[in-house]
């Protein structure tokens, strides 16, 4: 069966929706039947990319981000967008350890982490306008520890 | 099941109220409650830093045994607290890390400077030898 | 714990497969899964009815034991049941019915026709001596 | 502190997603402590609401379903709104064990369901154009139990 699905939320930028993001991200993506693994990553993703917006997007101020969610076969897209103060040069801002907000703690590893636990990422951002985030994660891909076992067992007949 | 569950709460906040503070010595033990994000980190890193000030915290043992979740905030706060203490010779360990948050700990380098051990007590053998 | 259920499915979805058919006699017990909404209902439906005309089923038992969740869809699942077997003296009985779902069943006026027991086993006794 | 908190879903009238409007209602509610009873009674409520535009407000079609929530103090309020087709009388809808459904074995208990579990409702509709559904529910309201028994308490004193 070909899955497909989409939502749309909106919600504040308050941080206790940060773990309501995440919530509603894994019940969306529930159809298609993640591993645990599988599911920590998403959530991961969405938990970055959702911060980014409350802290740097909307600092001080309550505006409202959108996630977009679609399932198309086994593949699961987020669009996490704010209207908020936008980033003025993306590919610095992504780098890995490169954060414009130290004194909150901040470690930098937000975009590395959406790069390393989702298959595709894109930014959008705009001064002013603001920022948004599109990631791609296909699930059920073969684990490669598996197909490795496999394939030994294979060469063993 | 149900019955007894009734007009009890539905806990199913992951707030930063679950986190424990001990001190065994100078070493500070947080037990971090189920989830490890920017939203919990605020309160966390407000308490640990009175629990440092207050105890002459030396080392700290972060216990992940309840943890199901964490991202790059809750790093942040590892970080932060590594930087409180490394002045004075201190020493981070982390405990009880399941799959799920040791990809997350991988994955931002935290190793090279956090010990990772099997549980609190270990941690706490080990960091009080020393 | 993490570490075992990891690479392993992560079983949050309640779907009607959860739901499981026993035939003892000429009763059929249906051991409802965690959600019984409209969603699940349309393949309970299904096969409750299947097993009712292959089995000639005359007794009906709900087994609630797992249940968490259930809307007016599941009253209607329970309705539709009852109408099969009451031209042929069937009864409809309800087994280890906690207090959510209790509410709804009360607020349902079921158990004007369905009888509520604690257990299937006592159900089942009753059923069949009658 | 005064809870304030707004939202909104959108999602596709597929029967799936009953169960993924229910985790969303309960994961936004969360914030307001509910006990287990009044977690329950909400989502009984959402899941009746979005049952009905799927099966009478789109009928076979995929159309888009809105879910509206707003925490105001301790006081929850849910919207629910398709543009199917409506309701030609919403009285007479609301009828308790009225359905226009019987061959899909509808109990007719759907608004009865809302109006018992919630502490208000409202239902708006336009034969073509769609139907709003406005449900409010105050929660940690004083349960009638414990106040009983707080008196009969300080009477014995
Ligand atoms: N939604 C956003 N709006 C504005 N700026 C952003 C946004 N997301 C990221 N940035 C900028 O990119 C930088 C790097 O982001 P990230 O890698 O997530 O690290 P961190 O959040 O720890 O700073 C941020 O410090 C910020 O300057
Ligand atoms: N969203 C809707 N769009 C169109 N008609 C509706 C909608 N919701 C309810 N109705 C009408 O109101 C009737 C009664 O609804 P309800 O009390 O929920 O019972 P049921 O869903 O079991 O039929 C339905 O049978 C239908 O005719």
């Amino acid at each position: 069966m070909k899955e497909a699905n989409t939502m749309l939320l909106e919600f504040e930028s308050r941080s206790q929706n940060e773990s309501f993001a995440r919530t509603v991200i894994a019940a969306f993506a529930a159809s298609l039947d993640p591993t645990i693994e599988e599911l920590a990553d998403i959530k991961t993703a969405v938990s970055e990319a959702v911060t980014n917006c409350i802290i740097h997007g909307y600092a001080d101020n309550i505006g409202i981000i959108a996630m977009r969610c679609s399932i198309c076969g086994n593949e699961l897209t987020v669009e996490i967008e704010d209207k908020g103060v936008g980033i003025e040069n993306v590919e610095k801002a992504m780098e890995p350890l490169y954060t414009s907000r130290p004194e909150l703690e901040r470690s930098g590893m937000g975009f590395s982490f959406m790069e390393a636990f989702m298959d595709d990422l894109e930014v959008e951002s705009e001064p002013g306008r603001g920022t948004l985030v599109r990631m791609k994660k296909r699930l059920g891909k073969p684990d490669p520890l598996k197909e490795y076992a496999k394939e030994t067992a294979l060469k063993g007949q | 099941m149900q019955n007894s569950k009734n007009h009890g709460r539905n806990n199913n906040t992951a707030g930063e109220e679950d986190t424990v503070y001990e001190i065994s010595q100078r070493c500070l033990i947080i037990r971090l409650g189920k989830e490890l994000d920017h939203h919990n980190a605020i309160g966390i890193r407000e308490k640990a830093d009175k629990y440092i000030e207050r105890y002459h915290v030396m080392h700290i043992i972060f216990d992940f045994s309840r943890a199901e979740f964490m991202d790059s905030a809750g790093i942040g706060v590892v970080l932060g607290r590594y930087r409180k203490v490394y002045f004075i010779g201190g020493r981070i360990a982390v405990a009880s890390v399941g799959t799920v948050i040791d990809r997350v700990l991988r994955l931002s380098g935290l190793y090279k400077i956090v010990e990772k051990y099997d549980s609190v007590e270990i941690a706490l053998n080990k960091l009080q030898k020393a």
